[in-house]
């Protein structure tokens, strides 16, 4: 057997099948597991030879090879109406990315802006500050990842994870202060509204909390029991 | 409409990135969409009928002026630059991305068979895939889509440009 | 000489900047300084010919495309209309308000390592942070938080659905 062809140009394990498929010429709905795992474990093999990272992507697959070549050498069970054939879901894979894999191709056949043909550069920004103008569209991911190099380089007691209940809490707090802004006083009941949402309910009163916390907010209650009022703690 | 063609003709030129015709519309008080299509179709005429290095393509939905595709090695030359390419890797992460979307990364990895982490972070910091919100299935986990940038540097109109996923299929099996 | 003639064209258009006949010289194996001229001559006439918006002009020794002088009004207009991006001084406070708020200004400068006045001013002006309410301890200091419109122009639903620091780190992976 030779190897020819590099070893770093599979994209993943199911790269690799498909290379040993169109290799041997194989019927892709109808794959001899015996020799394409043969040959895809001597591939494994030669990569550890030349001390290339096999990755454990690779080795998965490996096992589900064999997992699936053992199945094959059961006996059909007569009464089964349909016999489940065990190569079904591997077919159906490499079908799907073979798909993809002629996808990338195609994008890759374009013409490429900035490879192939060019644009003119951005007019230069003039630096008038007009705020009648629209916002270019940003991409979250800059905003999250201008967050997370800010805080990569504080000191680690300092840095506080972020999950989405807090960012939830945030959303609440910006509701209740801006009803509140505009409604001077309002009770519990009130700034729940109609809603019968227990995470609304949980999240309105941890909201509440974290504000009386921030002193930004003051709760008076006129009786025991009696109806919570929430004001703003300082009047604008 | 000579006069709306040369207008047309500039803005176009100036703005670099693609311009749709109701921006240019916003630009030219009393020229109507329709007779702004008209300037840009003629213009895109003129630019092919004289053989020029430069064209006007539409490409996500707007319309750029950009150079003609065999002075691509003459231009490279210019700046000095080498041809650069999307990893296979890269790529194939981007037509998952761009077929399935809104895509979660746990599809994505179960197409291609590997981590896709990587080749992900990539694409978001060249804007050509965005975070597009969360699924709506316990862990809340975040959908990718494609970006306008996506379909500026891939010359597309928009998406139903891509040839659909049977005719890949198609193609496949035909080789 | 017409494929000359689209490549010298393709050239000063991309250059942005005036291109002298040497340097384009120097890119066209094979062409001669007196045959790009002769091709640059024949551009400038064509673009005047046919009244184009734009212009091929001899700045300070080199070639450069330009709108001609009359447009200026439209394009004037068309950048006054042009989006603005966010600087990154102000990504990056809109990110530390985004994640930590309900926030003070003193915190965010804590958090940044410099004074924020100015970009929290033109990200209150920008409608992208508003002020949520104050403190009731001395001196009163000012909590801030996101806008309806800040989650527009991220395109988001709500802030939860925010991308978290754990979710970016699961794409930094090796690949």
């Amino acid at each position: 057997m030779s190897y020819e062809i590099k070893l770093d140009i599979f994209q993943g394990p199911l790269d690799l099948l498909l290379y040993l498929i169109k290799k041997n010429e194989i019927d892709i709905y109808n794959i001899p597991i015996a020799l394409v795992t043969k040959q895809y474990l001597e591939y494994l093999d030669l990569m550890k030879a030349m001390n290339l990272d096999v990755a454990g992507e690779y080795l998965v697959m490996a096992s589900a090879l064999i997992h699936i070549k053992s199945r094959m050498l059961l006996p059909v069970h007569e009464d089964e109406e349909e016999p489940v054939d065990p190569r079904d879901e591997l077919t159906r894979q490499l079908l799907e990315y073979q798909t993809f894999k002629a996808a990338a191709l195609k994008l890759e056949a374009m013409n490429i802006l900035g490879r192939d043909v060019f644009r003119r550069p951005e007019p230069g920004e003039d630096d008038r500050d007009d705020d009648n103008r629209p916002l270019e569209e940003v991409n979250i991911f800059q905003l999250v990842e201008a967050f997370r190099q800010i805080v990569s380089s504080m000191v680690a007691g300092e840095l506080m994870e972020i999950d989405s209940e807090r960012m939830s809490l945030s959303d609440r707090i910006n509701e209740i202060m801006e009803q509140l802004t505009k409604e001077k006083v309002l009770t519990f009941l009130e700034l729940l509204g109609d809603t019968n949402d227990r995470l609304k309910v949980i999240y309105t009163f941890l909201a509440l909390l974290e504000l009386m916390k921030l002193r930004v907010i003051k709760a008076y209650q006129a009786e025991q029991f009696g109806t919570i009022r929430i004001y703003l703690a300082v009047e604008e | 409409m000579d006069a709306i063609k040369a207008i047309v003709e500039s803005l176009i030129f100036v703005a670099g990135s693609p311009l749709t015709v109701k921006k240019i519309a916003e630009c030219i008080d009393g020229a109507t969409e329709q007779e702004i299509r008209g300037a840009v179709q003629s213009l895109i005429a003129d630019y092919e009928g004289r053989n020029s290095g430069v064209r006007i393509v539409n490409v996500g939905g707007g319309y750029q002026m950009r150079t003609r595709e065999d002075m691509a090695q003459w231009i490279r030359k210019f700046m000095g630059l080498k041809p650069v390419a999307l990893s296979r890797a890269a790529l194939e992460t981007l037509a998952v991305v761009a077929y399935r979307q809104p895509v979660m990364k746990s599809e994505i990895e179960k197409v291609r068979g590997v981590d896709v982490s990587g080749t992900l972070k990539g694409l978001l910091e060249k804007n050509l895939v965005r975070i597009v919100g969360r699924k709506d299935v316990p862990g809340r986990p975040i959908i990718y889509g494609t970006t306008k940038k996506f379909l500026e540097v891939f010359n597309l109109m928009d998406l139903s440009e891509l040839p659909t996923l049977r005719e890949l299929k198609e193609l496949e099996s035909s080789e």
